[in-house]
């Protein structure tokens, strides 16, 4: 192997760290912010990784069959595959976080999210809870919900931008030297409210809905396990704020600007979950199904007729 | 001998033999109509070639058959999965009556199936046709389900179709004076406008029926569910095909030749019964708790996909529509095959009622994964390149709301993909299959197969894409760029598939083994009963599989959709039909007298009008 | 013994005759006589079938007496191929009743006298050139038909033998007329002559008489308005019986009127007349068979679509048409032939004949089922069975002569066709047998002749070239108006004749 | 003692340090001590700040609050909930009626020594403790964590057939699984 | 000319009588519901129908047709022959006839033993 590819792996190792850093970090904010809305101290920022850490360092003296171990590799997998197709940064000479980048699109993307959700399903199936079983089925519910109006709004984009690759929709927004956010605003509208199902807080958290289920699908994972579908959790979180910024926010030339873009992101579905009550399934997915989708309808005319 | 003479006659003689042979021993029957098969799979993969031609003159009519690129590759994938599921056949029917039927039937439809798309001629290729018709419904009512009734559904939307195909054949013979399909290509676009609206319509209905779009899919999902699934492996994945090689002449090389605008709002007419087809037959996969109807649905909106693909029409679609045919042949052939695994061990496939198989039957559950995998479309199996294609090829060519469609579609195929693998290999072990083993090798072996090649087009897609364009050039539509593992749209955008399948493999095998590997030895396995149940012990009896009503939420929030079938409009116009009929049918009153006053008056109204009638 | 034509008439009609005898010489005799006559008569058919191949029609004269006075025969390659086929089906037919138990049970001398009687009847309208020897053969056929349908002693068949005859009367009435009037205009009973003759005919007085034919004729033809006598006669007789009327009567009766359309008469509009009746009676009887309890009603509907496929076929009238309209009348018997028998045996034990009792018999009754699928698979059309190749010629015909909407007609019919068939069908292999149903062990005779019948429908729906050859000949002899003339009468002035289509 | 601080390998150290820090509770909410919880974790008290937090289920959690007395009856539930717990894992016996039985000191029914049954980590006394006992108490845990003397868990495994006879003299129908990791 | 009136009345007569008698066994056939009557009806139409035959072949002033040296005789004089072959013809159809009223009679009884009724309406255990 010659060095650019130990500089290539090195530049992988490196997105992975910074995307669990910045995904566990965000966690831990989340709850300060939480904490503090509700009048509380609140966990230190940091407190996530000790939760991570100790998890792994706990024993794992049960499984429920092989599946249970392959659930949350699969989330893994998921989450850091999918890291590795998303632009970290916009510069094109930017070499640690290129990764592959240039070689996956937005399409490839949706499936390869969907992967970990699968995995992690799987996961929680084979432990046999019921908890698990009817988490797993609103949680999926659910995303079929909010891949609509998501959907809209990617494709809204795509025949704007005439891309459906991240890089291109990307290179269009410093082409033009403008943000989709500002070219197809419905369009962003859409991807948000899309975005706040996405992110699984509430109102949409009935998936892992702790007072009645248990924390559903993850109800049998402790230690390891549940270690593993937290730091896919993190990742996967920082892949889609990452996504996001990308896409919609004309991405990010530094780790700075990555970080405000994505924080202020975050807050959109954290603020809102944080002072809302929660869906039920069904609830939840003809809100998705409604306004959402509406306004992601009107964002692809939009661009169609108007563009 | 000529060598495509040979594999239909080969696959004669062997459902001839099989059916004979059923009276040495049961076995032999299956054991014959395997073998069969599979030396017609080895005539077709090592003698066949484009250049021979066979003529027979039957009547006035020359049938012509012979080999071509588009045909190779669907005759290809008849052959192989009709290898797996007739290997997969022999102990899967073991021990069942009347062996030497089913597999007369069995190796008829492969061999209708070959004959089709050996056609040159559409005579023959409707004669081939109505054989796979019946060989199939012959086996629709051979487990006897549903009082006979699905086999009569699935009788007469084949006979819509099927005779729609002969109305079109007759017709344009009368226009050409020949049945050549060729021939047909050449001078569709001489044809008058009307003339090609009404071919059109014809041809599509024909076609739509055995691709089961929309309005004419009823029959579908309880046919595909109520056979045996041994054959349903290649009902489903095979003889749908079928529609989607005649769609795929009508749509790319006939209707390509139209001038008139006709065609084109039949294009976007189908390409969106096709969407929807796929939408509401998937919302019907995820309501049903029997594992062969949820296959059967998901079929359905499978092809729906396929149809849409052809239907675009733009070189991406073409090449999706028939990579997803090749694909849903595979993987949905290997999952009936799973079912009829579970169905031969447990003797059930409802979901509600099955449970945690993994442990028993791990290697089933792992073609299953790997198949539902790429039914789901998930990247890096076979099923995800397909997909990909067919949502660029939908963005690229405008027709973005098609896309939502089969975006909601296939989320939703998330749902039943993962009911299926629950439903059957996890969730609570149920003390009924305490006893349940492995099937045995030759039932394994076609699912890994079939697994295996998932994965192996999954990461070289120009294995296919190969064949693919040199049989959509033969179609008509030029040339066709590929790569070996390089997917790419015509904007320009691109997935590497095999970058793709590398980082996966690479993380995943890091994260597998030294995080779950490592797990696994430090840790025992505990019973399914062994769950958080508020510290309550579960008794040997509790039920705690949650199976019934599992997405019932989603169930209300799609309620509005789902509240007619389309069966009940057909139940409804059939039943009026009928009573108008019945109504006709009294003009036989019973009384001779009466029927001696019909001769008379007949008489008398021929007498009075004779004038208008006979001059 | 020179082999000729009249043999067809006189041995069966000598056999009938002598049976009363033979039986008193030994009580087997009475059976195996007709089949020793019938193999006769179909070595009569190959050898002249050969003959009429290579030379051409025969023309046999009866009694010396020479065209146009005498009685003639004509076996063309048309006749002759229809008399071959009924020679055959009764053949098949005389195997299948060969200790019938039902026929069995009832005196058998009375069966076989009346049958080989049908059997003269038939032939002989189909080899007849005189018009009035025509009425004489129709009137045996309908006599023995009336006799043969109230063959079982319940009310029943007296019933559908009554309907039957009071039909019949009329049909015989009106050809009686017809007869009568044709002869007061042209004054020749012979065939040839009368169309020789038929252009000095007055119009209205030639279109009079057509009608008089076509409802006469129609009646034994099972045309729509006048059928109501077929469906009842086809139940209630014995089935060997209700196969002879598909195969052998119905065809006699069709023979009839294309004699008299294709060959007497040249009126344009009567072509068109025999194509929108002919799809009449294929509605009518295809919906009125949807709803049928008893499977050998059911099968009698059927019998009488096809009759109407065949008119239809024949009003087309060019050569593809009418070469379909043959092979199909071909297909017809041969298949309705086997459903009939097969059928019978399905339903020998059940109630009223009833189709819902069928379940799972498929299971019992293994041979007879497939059997019976097989027919109904190569009734409806579907290939590779016989029936395909004649519907794909008789839509072909349409087609070329722009009848799209008949063709849709027919094709929708046959849709309802499959749904009745495969109800059947579907029914026979689901589910169990209900209780106290008993099987029926058919005969060797009744297993060897649905074999052949099978034997025939794949073998011609596989390679149709064994039979389309004399086909051929017979729809070109059939439309070839001349050439009928010439031979009958060589010296006749065909100045005035044309083929019409 | 052989467990001293200065005894423990510097990776456990560091586990320790983040076990102190991330106590994930599983609160066996019997008696009236349930109902002290919720002040505790909420804004007035706001027990996450040290890094507690409530869980779902046994898999999960770190601690297993017993609060209150216990039935003989829901002994059997707590035993459960205990052994379906990974290691390492806590007891917090939470009021008098898991030290000496309390109020229910001579029923007939109720357990008067939790530790008997289950290896207790921390009590915390008082009928009911408040919300600043109980952090306290956790507190107290978090130092035991830190100097790797929290361990009940192994004590229980070690101990184990006595354990089981005390669990067996008041569980009549015994009818738990094995417990043998 | 007598004698031609007298042969037109003759002809108006036969004909009207044959044809009167179709109608009227029409008449049994249809409106009649009596078995036995309907099928006196039908024999009324064939004797009808017979006469028309009769009626047709006679020509006015013809001798019989019969073999003789006396016809012959005549016939080389220029008396008319009446057309032989409608009678001829009327021997068969006579002959039909009985046969075919003797089979309906037949079936008359039998359906009289079983339905114990002979109305043709009640009848109907066959239909539709």
């Amino acid at each position: 192997m010659d060095t650019n590819s130990w500089i290539s792996i090195l530049g992988f190792i490196a997105t992975v760290v910074l995307a669990f850093t910045v995904g566990v970090s965000y966690g831990g904010i989340v709850r300060k912010i939480t904490a503090r809305i509700q009048n509380r101290v609140g966990p230190p920022v940091y407190q996530n990784f000790f939760d991570i850490f100790k998890l792994y360092s706990k024993s794992t003296a049960v499984n429920h069959g092989w599946m249970q171990h392959l659930g949350p590799a699969f989330a893994i997998t998921a989450s850091v595959t999918s890291l590795m197709f998303i632009p970290v940064l916009n510069g094109q000479g930017e070499f640690w976080f290129a990764n592959l980048n240039f070689k996956g699109d937005l399409i490839f993307l949706l499936y390869m999210m969907v992967f970990g959700s699968l995995g992690m399903a799987l996961g929680a199936g084979q432990t046999g809870n019921p908890n698990s079983a009817i988490g797993v089925s609103r949680g999926l519910s659910q995303m079929v919900g909010y891949e609509i109006p998501w959907v809209l709004a990617l494709v809204a984009l795509m025949l704007q931008t005439k891309s459906t690759s991240i890089t291109g929709i990307m290179d269009y927004q410093i082409a033009h030297g403008t943000w989709m956010m500002f070219e197809s605003p419905l369009a962003f509208i859409a991807a948000l409210m899309a975005m706040l199902g996405m992110f699984h807080y509430a109102p949409f958290d009935v998936t892992f809905a702790p007072a009645e289920l248990s924390s559903g699908p993850a109800s049998e994972f402790g230690g390891k396990y549940l270690a593993m579908m937290m730091t896919s959790g993190s990742i996967f979180a920082f892949v889609k704020l990452a996504l996001f910024v990308d896409i919609f926010m004309g991405g990010a030339s530094n780790l700075i600007m990555l970080v405000v873009k994505t924080f202020l992101l975050y807050m959109v579905p954290v603020l809102y979950g944080i002072v809302s009550p929660r869906y039920r399934t069904e609830q939840s997915i003809r809100y998705f199904w409604g306004w959402p989708t509406l306004i992601g309808v009107l964002g692809v005319l939009y661009v169609v007729f108007v563009r | 001998m000529n060598s495509l003479l040979l594999i239909i006659l080969i696959l004669l003689g062997g459902a001839i033999l099989a059916y004979l042979s059923k009276r040495i021993s049961p076995m032999l029957s299956s054991i014959v109509s395997f073998l069969a098969i599979t030396s017609a799979a080895l005539v077709f993969f090592f003698l066949a070639n484009d250049q021979e031609i066979v003529k027979i003159s039957l009547g006035d009519f020359v049938l012509e058959w012979g080999l071509n690129a588009y045909s190779w590759i669907f005759g290809a994938m008849v052959m192989v999965m009709a290898t797996l599921a007739s290997l997969f056949s022999i102990f899967y029917m073991k021990g069942k009556d009347r062996l030497g039927y089913f597999n007369l039937n069995f190796d008829l439809s492969v061999m209708a199936m070959m004959g089709i798309l050996f056609s040159l001629d559409w005579v023959s290729f409707f004669i081939f046709w109505e054989i796979m018709t019946w060989s199939s419904f012959l086996i629709i009512v051979y487990n006897g389900i549903s009082e006979g009734k699905i086999g009569i559904k699935y009788m007469i939307f084949s006979a819509i179709g099927g005779y729609a195909m002969l109305l079109a054949l007759v017709v344009t013979r009368s226009q050409i004076h020949s049945f050549l399909i060729t021939d047909l290509i050449h001078s569709f676009a001489g044809f008058s406008g009307n003339m090609q609206a009404l071919l059109g319509l014809l041809f599509l209905t024909a076609f739509g029926v055995k691709s089961a779009v929309m309005p004419l899919h009823v029959w579908a999902p309880r046919a595909y569910a109520d056979s045996p699934m041994s054959y349903t492996a290649i009902f489903s994945g095979l003889l749908s095909k079928m529609g989607i090689f005649g769609f795929g002449i009508m749509l790319i090389a006939v209707f390509s030749h139209s001038v008139d605008g006709t065609i084109f709002v039949y294009r976007e007419v189908l390409a969106w019964l096709a969407a929807i087809t796929s939408v509401i037959a998937t919302f019907y996969a995820v309501i049903q708790t029997d594992a062969k109807r949820l296959l059967a649905y998901s079929s359905i909106a499978q092809l729906g996909y396929i149809v849409m693909g052809l239907a675009i029409g733009t070189k991406l679609a073409v090449m999706a529509a028939l990579f997803l045919a090749i694909m849903h042949a595979i993987y949905k052939g290997t999952l009936f095959m799973v079912v009829g695994a579970v169905e031969r061990q447990t003797g059930i496939t409802d979901m509600t009622r099955l449970g945690a198989l993994i442990r028993k039957m791990p290697w089933t559950f792992f073609a299953a994964l790997l198949s539902i995998i790429a039914l789901a479309g998930i990247p890096p199996l076979g099923g995800f390149v397909g997909k990909w294609m067919l949502y660029e090829s939908l963005i690229t060519s405008d027709h973005y709301f098609l896309i939502i469609l089969a975006f909601l579609s296939s989320t939703a195929a998330f749902l039943y993909s993962f009911r299926f693998l629950f439903g059957i290999f996890l969730g609570q072990e149920e003390k009924e299959f305490e006893n349940v083993k492995e099937v045995p090798f030759t039932m394994v072996l076609p699912m890994l197969i079939g697994s295996l090649l998932l994965v192996v087009f999954g990461t070289f897609p120009g294995l296919l894409f190969k064949p693919l364009a040199s049989a959509m050039s033969f179609l008509g539509m030029g040339d066709v760029s590929w790569n070996m593992s390089m997917l790419s749209n015509g904007w320009g955008d691109h997935v590497d598939t095999l970058d793709v399948i590398n980082s996966v493999v690479i993380i995943f095998v890091l994260v597998a083994i030294f995080l779950g590997l490592k797990n696994r030895k430090r840790t025992r396995y505990v019973s399914t009963k062994d769950i958080h149940t508020s510290g309550e012990i579960p008794t040997e009896n509790e039920n705690l599989t949650y199976a019934v009503d599992f997405y019932k939420p989603f169930e209300r929030a799609i309620a509005p959709v789902m509240k007619r079938k389309m069966d009940f409009y057909y139940n409804k116009f059939g039943e009026g039909l009928e009573t108008f009929f019945d109504f006709l049918r009294r003009v036989y009153t019973g009384n001779g007298q009466t029927y001696a006053f019909y001769v008379i008056v007949f008489l008398v109204i021929l007498i009075v009008f004779s004038q208008q009638i006979f001059f | 013994m020179v082999i000729s034509p009249v043999h067809y008439i006189a041995v069966p009609l000598l056999a009938a005759f002598l049976m009363p005898l033979l039986a008193k010489i030994h009580r087997e005799l009475t059976r195996i006589v007709p089949g020793l006559v019938i193999l006769y008569l179909g070595y009569v058919s190959v050898v002249l079938m050969n003959q009429v191949m290579a030379h051409g029609t025969i023309v046999e004269v009866i009694a010396g007496w020479n065209a146009p006075w005498g009685i003639n025969l004509v076996y063309s390659p048309f006749t002759g191929f229809l008399a071959s086929m009924m020679t055959a089906m009764a053949f098949v037919i005389w195997l299948y009743s060969y200790r019938f138990k039902k026929v069995d049970s009832q005196p058998a001398l009375k069966y076989f006298i009346l049958f080989m009687m049908l059997v003269t009847g038939t032939i002989g309208i189909v080899l007849t050139g005189d018009i009035f020897n025509f009425f004489v053969f129709l009137e045996i056929t309908a006599i023995s038909s009336y006799s043969l349908t109230a063959f079982y002693r319940d009310r029943d068949g007296a019933e559908a033998a009554f309907k039957y005859l009071l039909i019949g009367s009329f049909a015989s009435a009106f050809i009686l007329i017809a007869i009568l009037l044709l002869y007061t205009q042209v004054g020749t009973l012979n065939m040839a002559q009368i169309a020789v003759r038929m252009h000095d005919v007055p119009t209205h007085m030639k279109i009079t008489i057509l009608i008089l034919f076509l409802v006469g004729l129609g009646i034994e033809a099972e045309m729509f308005p006048l059928n109501g006598w077929a469906p009842d006669a086809y139940s209630q007789a014995p089935s060997p019986v209700g196969v002879t009327f598909a195969a052998l009567v119905v065809k006699a009766g069709v023979y009839g009127l294309i004699r008299i359309i294709f060959t007497l008469f040249d009126v344009h509009g009567a072509y068109e007349y025999l194509i929108v009746m002919g799809a009449i009676t294929l509605v009518m009887a295809e919906l009125a068979a949807i709803r049928q309890k008893s499977l050998k009603r059911m099968l009698a509907y059927s019998s009488i679509g096809q009759m109407g496929v065949v008119m239809i076929a024949f009003g087309i009238g060019t050569n593809e048409a009418v070469f379909g309209a043959i092979f199909l009348m071909f297909n017809h018997a041969v298949i309705k032939g086997l459903l009939f028998m097969s059928g019978s045996y399905l339903v020998y034990n059940t109630p009223n004949k009833e189709i819902q009792y069928l379940s799972g018999y498929g299971m019992k009754m293994p041979l007879i089922s497939l059997f019976f699928s097989l027919g109904a698979l190569a009734i409806v059309g579907l290939p590779p069975f016989a029936g395909f190749w004649s519907k794909l010629y008789i839509l072909i015909a349409a087609a070329d002569n722009q009848m799209i909407g008949l063709i849709a007609l027919i094709l929708g019919v046959s849709i309802v066709e499959i749904v009745y068939y495969f109800r059947v069908v579907g029914r026979l292999y689901f589910g169990k047998p209900s209780k106290g149903s008993i099987m029926q062990k058919p005969t060797y005779g009744g297993v060897i002749a649905m074999s052949l019948l099978a034997i025939v429908i794949l073998v011609v729906g596989f390679y149709p070239d064994v039979i389309t050859p004399y086909i051929h000949n017979a729809a070109d002899a059939l439309l070839d108006k001349a050439q009928y003339i010439h031979s009958v009468l060589p010296n006749a002035d065909l100045s005035q004749i044309q083929n019409l289509k | 003692m052989p467990n001293d601080k200065n005894s423990q390998k510097i990776v456990d150290i560091i586990k320790n340090a983040a076990r102190k820090h991330s106590l994930f509770v599983l609160a066996y909410g019997t008696g009236c001590g349930a109902i002290e919880i919720p002040p505790t974790m909420t804004s007035r008290y706001d027990a996450e700040r040290f890094g507690i937090r409530g869980m779902a289920t046994p898999r999960q959690a770190d601690v297993l609050l017993v609060t209150g007395y216990l039935a003989t009856k829901t002994l059997k539930r707590v035993i459960r909930a205990y052994e379906q717990m990974q290691d390492p894992k806590y007891v917090i016996g939470f009021g008098s009626c898991t030290i000496n039985g309390g109020m229910y000191w001579d029923s007939y029914n109720t357990i008067k020594l939790l530790d008997k049954y289950i290896p207790v980590d921390v009590y915390i006394n008082g009928c009911m403790p408040r919300p600043e006992a109980v952090i306290t108490g956790f507190i107290e845990l978090q130092k035991l964590i830190a100097e790797g003397k929290a361990d009940g868990a192994t004590k229980y495994k070690e101990n184990l057939d006595w354990y089981r006879a005390n669990q067996k003299k008041v569980i009549k129908n015994w009818n738990m699984p094995d417990y043998n990791w | 000319m007598d004698t031609i009136d007298y042969y037109q009345i003759m002809s108006i007569g036969v004909y009207g009588s044959a044809i009167g008698l179709i109608l009227i066994g029409l008449y049994a056939v249809l409106m009649k519901k009596h078995l036995t009557k309907i099928v006196i009806g039908l024999s009324i139409i064939d004797a009808g129908i017979n006469l028309l035959f009769i009626a047709i072949g006679y020509i006015s002033n013809g001798t019989a047709p019969i073999y003789s040296s006396q016809g012959i005789d005549l016939v080389k004089t220029g008396t008319p022959m009446v057309d032989p072959v409608p009678q001829a013809l009327v021997l068969t159809a006579i002959v039909i006839g009985f046969g075919v009223t003797a089979v309906a009679l037949s079936l008359v009884i039998r359906l009289y033993r079983h339905h114990n009724t002979a109305r043709i309406d009640q009848i109907k255990s066959l239909k539709w």
